[in-house]
């Protein structure tokens, strides 16, 4: 089993990376681009012998408490066998 | 044991090997080797762990001094500091890796040197690096350099080791083959220093640190192959450095030192657990005996070959006493790594590598390490060396304009500012610097004591490519005139020699020079070479680098309060020149940036003046008359002056009296001089009389305005907008 | 004589510096506490210094707020007890929800190590009693993520209960409100970005860091024990 | 029209912060997880007019030569309306 979680800067905290690499696109000429945020990606693996349910719950408590940090950064997860 | 894989030329080709150098394996081991022991043989004997091209010169260097402890042959040198204390320092390339990728390969070149230092039981405290790209108009170079300072800021940040100093340096010939050089030095007690030695028959060979996984597998005999187009294919290679990791390390492995179990102790880096144990066991005359199924492993279904010959940073090598593995283990738990005996010490001098019960490989240690190939390759003096100009003088335009091409030069690549660069490391960390990046060498204090150490790293590529000999030695020369501007006296050297490939006897040739060059000088100034790191075949596709020494020097300050730096300090101070400006253009920054030629010859050194010009200034420090100290080098007198002004935002008022054309007089490159300001000219004007030294009063430091007579009249502000953005502007955003 | 714990995390690097400045330039009682114990040894003041703590890896101080010893210094801070956070401390403190906001990364993206100047918005506090209010000090930044930030709310907040404490006279990183340091509403535990350890000795540059740690001495000897 | 693109490290390249967080999940409590690897996520606003096909051809080229270091890392997209 294993668990993708996203986690994305929040709406309207600014993103210093994101801004950057809009920047840099724009200047190598990539004119048809629009916002940039960056966040960051997770991939988990779990034991099998958890049911769906108990997969969703471990991962969205190690996703809020662990890997996010709420007062800055958004998440949401997908947990797939 | 049997040979599962035929040994093909093209697999030889593969391993870096020779027919005559397979015979000679053959013969060592009186049979054929497998594949893993093909491979054991193929990284001990590259260029990059055997020296084989290099050794019998490198014997020339000059390595003993009543205050060497420790000179080449160990994992770093040792010099003796007094108070029952010692320096542990070495510099280390990483320029394939870096070019490969800037931001891994700089890193994990700083966590190698690293661990060569606290190997040795020393606690690093500075780091220091020497950079070379191409020039920075290219998009490319940009991104390589930007990769190599974040690789460098992002390990040594994290692991809080200060970054104090080194130099950037631009060519064209390093678009292809960027040059990065790495330097650490630590403090250790004189009576606790560490040795990499498989000593005691039955002690135990623990393993410790990171878990080995198919990282660089073939690094080693990768550094010690040119670039050529299919080298795109050796990227799986790139080894990942993981500071925190390597901070627990270092931690664990001076706590564990501290126990009085360990016997002796050898980081993994090239070649990794291969270099480790065969050298442990050849400096101590023993065997080692391993089992590769105890051993920490990352990824499944590792080959012993793979596991032999990994490079996964992060690792060190440890052998305890036995009966008091537990001690050593138990350090390494509380600090949260994995360490596990992996073996023993045996007394038959063979590396014997098992894997559970089966026999992987079986080699004597001294096959592997003393008796690898040697070599003394053809040399020939290179055909372009008499194509320069020769004579005093090469016949270039002079130009009206100085004060235009004087603000030319303040913004180019190889004198401006570094600041962009040295502010992304962290200088400070371990508060003991007391020389900020920025002046002529760093100077780190020794808490606990009443001195200080300072540091450089130098070498002038243009000046060795010109005349490899001359250009060494300025080299050499000018890494202790950094040191005596800073207040110390010089102590040691070590040096990293940056050449192409030494199968080109041209290159065989300049290297030849270079390493005699430095023989000279260093025996000369009393600063033996303690170690030190060759790297060969920097070229790609058939163009080389310029030849290119390194040379790191540190120096004494018997009295931390005497450190000097090279910014003015006081309105109304005179600022003196100590030695004479003649008329030398040859190898200048100027011909290179203005007037777009490299032309000979190099500046000329000689020994004694250099010597009694560093004299009269140490003592004049000593003797508490300067206020500041800089050391005329690229740019020449005008640009040295003017780094007075720049890193002290105080103005001068100065004229330049010499007989010699006056783009020389500005911006020629003469050798043995230094600038200094003082409250007591007649005082340092006497000391230089009395060393022969001509020294001369060349005005006084004001408060806002920069004139040199006749030539150039500006103020300090509008000079330090131009001189801070030379780098910075290609670096920006919009 | 004040007792203070200097907080040791794996990956913290700047713990001996701190402790060598308190120990050995302001001579107070030092002890270092180890990250996997719960025993603050009876520190009237906990320090936790600058590094990386586990690398930063994540985030700046998300690994670090979930070790023992910090179970201990949220009791210590909830009881009145003070705790300064410097730089990665900060982080630290911020991710254990002691003190407001989270950091971003610099505005420029690079680290960032030099001087920098720094004005003292109130002197009513334990960690700057010795200093006068706008008085500026010369300390030393160095750091990534040194970019405050904190919902215009709670950034209205911090300024209404004058929890701004200091402030960048010239901006470095792109924290909002030129934010430098910050203490919580209680005033009793207090993290800044820059290193007031790196500036306790003239010979390096500057001693103005001392200020700080001498406001400390002096608090605790006349806080209630 | 939006893009969001994942990069992972390369499969068998170290990942010494998905490493460090495994360690700390386990450390605390968190023992049903095995591995973690730790990427990078971006999301990008797209023009509208560009066709899926166009779409994808621009992201593919901004995520190879922009967002990720093809000596460690890996990269995978979609696109969306
Ligand atoms: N240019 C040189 N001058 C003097 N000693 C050198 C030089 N190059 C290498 N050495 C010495 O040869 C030994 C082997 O170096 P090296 O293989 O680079 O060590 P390691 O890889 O273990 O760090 C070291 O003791 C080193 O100091
Ligand atoms: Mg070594």
């Amino acid at each position: 089993m294993r668990a993708k979680v996203y986690v994305t800067p929040k709406q309207g905290v600014l993103d210093p990376q994101g801004l950057t690499i809009q920047k840099a696109l724009y200047t190598l000429g990539y004119d048809r681009v629009g916002s940039v945020r960056q966040g960051k990606y997770f991939e988990i693996q779990l034991q099998n012998q958890l049911t769906d349910e108990e997969a969703r719950q471990l991962v969205d408590k190690i996703a809020h408490d662990v890997l996010t940090n709420p007062i800055i950064e958004d998440y949401r997860f997908e947990v797939e066998r | 044991m049997k040979t599962l894989e035929p040994i093909t030329p093209d697999l030889l080709q593969q391993h870096g090997l020779s027919a005559q150098e397979y015979e000679r394996i053959v013969a060592v081991l009186h049979r054929e080797p497998n594949l893993t022991e093909l491979g054991i043989f193929s990284v001990m004997w590259s260029e990059h762990c055997s020296y084989k091209s290099s050794k019998i010169h490198l014997r020339k260097l000059p390595t003993r001094g009543p205050q060497v402890l420790q000179g080449p042959g160990e994992n770093a040198g040792v010099v003796d500091l007094g108070y029952g204390l010692a320096a542990v320092f070495k510099i280390e390339s990483h320029n394939h890796p870096s070019f490969i990728e800037p931001y891994q390969g700089a890193a994990t070149g700083v966590g190698g040197i690293i661990r060569d230092i606290f190997t040795m039981g020393a606690r690093p405290i500075a780091l220091m690096n020497s950079l070379h790209f191409g020039p920075l108009e290219k998009p490319r170079n940009r991104i390589l350099m930007e990769g190599v300072v974040a690789g460098i800021a992002g390990y040594g940040n994290c692991i809080g080791i200060p970054t104090v100093g080194g130099e950037i340096y631009f060519a064209e010939v390093y678009s292809q083959n960027p040059i990065v050089n790495v330097f650490c030095l630590g403090v250790a007690k004189k009576d606790r220093i560490f040795y990499g030695r498989a000593h005691g028959v039955g002690n135990a060979v623990i393993y410790a640190g990171a878990k080995t996984g198919r990282d660089g597998i073939h690094g080693a005999t990768m550094a010690s192959a040119e670039f050529g187009e299919e080298s795109q294919q050796k990227r799986p290679n790139v080894q990942v450095g993981d500071p925190f990791l390597e901070k627990l390390l270092l931690e664990a492995c001076l706590e564990a030192m501290k126990t009085g179990a360990v016997v002796g102790i050898q980081d993994m880096g090239a070649a990794g657990l291969t270099c480790s144990t065969c050298e442990m066991g050849s400096r101590a005359g023993t065997g080692i005996e391993m089992d590769l199924a105890k051993v920490p492993q990352r990824e499944e279904r590792m080959t012993p070959y793979e596991l032999m010959l990994s490079e996964s940073q992060e690792r060190m090598l440890l052998v305890a006493d036995r009966g008091r593995e537990r001690d050593v283990l138990g350090i390494f738990e509380k600090w949260g790594l994995d360490a596990v005996p992996i073996g023993r010490v045996t007394d038959d001098g063979v590396l014997r590598v098992c894997r559970g019960n089966r026999l992987e490989a079986e080699i004597p240690n001294r096959a592997l390490v003393e008796e690898a190939p040697l070599y003394d390759r053809p040399a020939r003096r290179p055909a372009y060396l008499d194509a320069l100009p020769s004579g005093p003088l090469p016949s270039v335009p002079t130009t009206d304009d100085l004060q235009g091409i004087f603000q030319r030069l303040l913004s180019s690549g190889n004198l401006a500012s570094r600041r962009w660069v040295f502010q992304q490391y962290d200088h400070m960390v371990r508060t003991n610097t007391l020389s900020l990046p920025g002046s002529d060498a760093a100077v780190v204090r020794i808490k606990g004591t009443p001195s200080a150490l300072a540091m450089t790293l130098d070498g002038n590529p243009r000046y060795v490519y010109l005349d490899p000999r001359e250009g060494t030695r300025i080299a050499v020369a000018e890494s202790c005139r950094n040191l005596v501007c800073s207040g110390a006296r010089p102590l040691a050297a070590t040096n990293c020699l940056n050449f192409a490939s030494p199968e080109n006897p041209e290159v065989m040739w300049q290297f030849v020079q270079a390493v005699e060059g430095l023989a000279e000088a260093c025996a000369l100034f009393e600063t033996p070479i303690t170690g030190g790191n060759v790297s060969f075949y920097n070229e790609t596709l058939g163009r080389g680098i310029y030849p290119t020494p390194v040379v790191g020097m540190i120096g004494l300050l018997e009295d931390e309060r005497t450190c000097t730096t090279a910014g003015f300090k006081k309105p109304g101070d005179a600022v003196v020149l100590l030695g004479e400006t003649r008329e030398e253009l040859g190898g200048s920054e100027y011909l290179a940036a203005i007037q777009k030629c490299l032309l000979g010859p190099a500046p000329r050194l000689d020994l004694e003046r250099e010597r009694a010009v560093q004299a009269t200034c140490l003592e004049a420090i000593r003797e508490g008359l300067v206020r500041s100290a800089h050391d005329c080098s690229e740019g020449g007198l005008a640009i040295a002056l003017a780094e007075c002004s720049l890193i002290s935002g105080l103005g001068a008022s100065l004229q330049l009296l010499e007989s010699v054309r006056p783009d020389a007089l500005l911006f020629g490159e003469s050798q043995s001089r230094i600038v200094i300001s003082t409250g007591q000219p007649e005082r340092v004007l006497e000391i230089a009389g009395r060393q022969g030294v001509p020294g001369r009063i060349l005005g006084q430091v004001r408060d806002s305005v920069f004139e040199i007579r006749d030539f150039i009249r500006m103020d300090v502000s509008a000079m330090k907008e131009i001189w801070e953005d030379g780098l910075a502007k290609y670096f920006r955003v919009s | 004589m004040t007792r203070f714990g200097v907080v040791v995390f794996p990956g913290s690097n700047c713990d001996h510096d701190t402790y060598h400045v308190l120990k050995h330039v302001l001579e107070q009682q030092t002890e270092f506490l180890w990250h996997n114990e719960r025993d603050l040894k009876d520190s009237d003041v906990v320090v936790l210094p600058g590094g990386f703590a586990y690398g930063d890896y994540l985030r700046t101080g998300a690994i670090a707020k979930f070790a023992p010893i910090m179970q201990a210094v949220r009791r210590h801070a909830a009881e009145g007890g003070l705790v300064l956070g410097i730089c990665n401390g900060f982080q630290v403190l911020q991710e254990a929800g002691l003190l407001p906001g989270a950091m971003l990364r610099n505005k420029g993206l690079k680290f960032v190590c030099k001087f920098v100047d720094i004005r003292v918005e109130s002197s009513r506090t334990p960690f700057t009693n010795q200093c006068q209010r706008g008085q500026v000090l010369s300390i030393p930044i160095a750091h990534n993520e040194g970019n405050f930030y904190a919902d215009p709310r709670t950034l209205g907040e911090l300024q209404d209960q004058g929890q701004i404490i200091f402030r960048y006279c010239d901006n470095p990183n792109g924290a909002v409100d030129d934010i430098a340091g910050v203490c919580n509403r209680e005033g009793n535990v207090l993290g800044l970005m820059p290193h007031p350890e790196r500036a306790s000795d003239a010979a390096l540059g500057s001693a103005d860091g001392l200020l700080i740690f001498r406001s400390l001495i002096f608090a605790a000897a006349v806080l209630p024990a």
